[in-house]
């Protein structure tokens, strides 16, 4: 099983900030998306917002990557601390 | 450089740290401290809890590697990170920021530049829930102002 | 603006300053404080015994004066001061400023401009006497150029 | 009595912070620090310094002001707080 968070207002889209899913094959990040939004297509489109930033097992990485099972994909909005 | 990063569930008492944090100095003649707090009214209508999210151990790193640039610029002694995660009421501290150095200008420059990256850049998610319902806040465009001003820099200001 | 500026002739704990002045604020979210301590060692020799020397009245006078330029300048709900003279040994705390307001902009460049003004504006004398002699300290060069970056930009930098 | 203040190593030529002296008609600041020259050259010199501010019951002052009895007039060399 992938491990996909979803931080911010994103985990309010989600209903939850964790979810699993089960990647037979490898999937790209959009290809995950396209996944995602074939469920839920609020949350499909808010994920492809261009401000969105994805990080694989903690590191950036673009749309192109690939994630398989095992991987933990985290969708993260703008970011506000302090 | 001494430093250290805490990310904490629980409230902490900003003077007990910056005690500590004073005591533990040998050679520093200046040290700047910055606290955020909830404030009581943002804006409009008055908050009730302000939430605040983090990556567990992305977030971590992503501060440490910001110490790194900052040990690079700044001839500091000790610098010390404290920022709430969780739920807070009016008044709380959110975040602590401390730094030392022989001669005031590191300190407070180093001080600033850590605040504007923590405030703008570092993996935080904060959330407002008033009256009004649950808001999610994101920087204000001076937070990304401030923020690009390092950019520009490498030297400092 | 809440103000307090106290000459103090006897040791004072910054922490327990800024935790009474952090209380007393309202809707302040972010304080910047400065803590200026004696070195241990400043350039050659160990420093035995730090001395400050002021004028009685007219120090006091000079920095309200320049609190109300602060007040003028910077959106910011409490400002304090507080200054040893007399004689101060090894970490020593010297001086503390402590600002507070809404957004931290205003905040900091407040103790900026504040510290810069103590260190090479206000009249404090200050000497060091160590094991060769009592000596007379002036601002550094870096002083005197700080001092004169808010002169340029009245709305602040 | 008009009352003389010496700020720091000005106190330490004067030999004290603080001195006074009779003054049977007004003296400007300059002619009062030929009085005082006349009695210590090394402190006259220091006194002349272009560095040396003069400050008259409290506000700052030139040379050719004028210092009465009762006046309190101090010199203040470069400061150095913080």
């Amino acid at each position: 099983m992938a491990k996909l968070l979803f931080f911010g207002r994103l985990g309010d889209l989600a209903g939850g900030i964790e979810r699993s899913i089960s990647l037979s094959e490898p999937h790209s990040v959009s290809a995950l998306i396209g996944v995602l939004e074939a469920g839920d297509q609020l949350l499909g489109s808010a994920l492809v917002d261009p401000r969105i930033r994805y990080a694989l097992n903690g590191a950036i990485v673009d749309r192109e990557t690939l994630v398989e099972d095992d991987d933990e994909l985290a969708f993260l909005p703008p970011v506000s601390g302090g | 450089m001494l430093r250290r990063v805490t990310i904490a569930a629980a409230p902490f008492d900003p003077e007990a740290e910056i005690a500590a944090f004073r005591k533990a100095l040998d050679d520093s003649g200046a040290i700047v401290t910055f606290t955020g707090q909830v404030r009581p009214s943002n804006g409009g209508g008055s908050v009730s809890t302000l939430s605040l999210q983090h990556y567990p151990g992305m977030t971590e790193r992503g501060i440490e590697a910001m110490l790194d640039q900052v040990a690079e610029r700044w001839p500091l002694e000790a610098v010390l990170v404290i920022h709430r995660v969780g739920d807070m009421g009016p008044h709380d501290p959110i975040v602590l920021v401390a730094t030392a150095s022989a001669h005031r200008r590191a300190a407070f420059e180093a001080a600033d530049f850590l605040m504007d990256y923590l405030k703008s850049r570092a993996l935080f998610w904060k959330s407002e829930t008033s009256a009004s319902g649950k808001l999610w806040i994101e920087p204000r465009d001076e937070d990304y102002a401030d923020a690009a001003r390092w950019d520009a820099s490498p030297g400092g200001r």
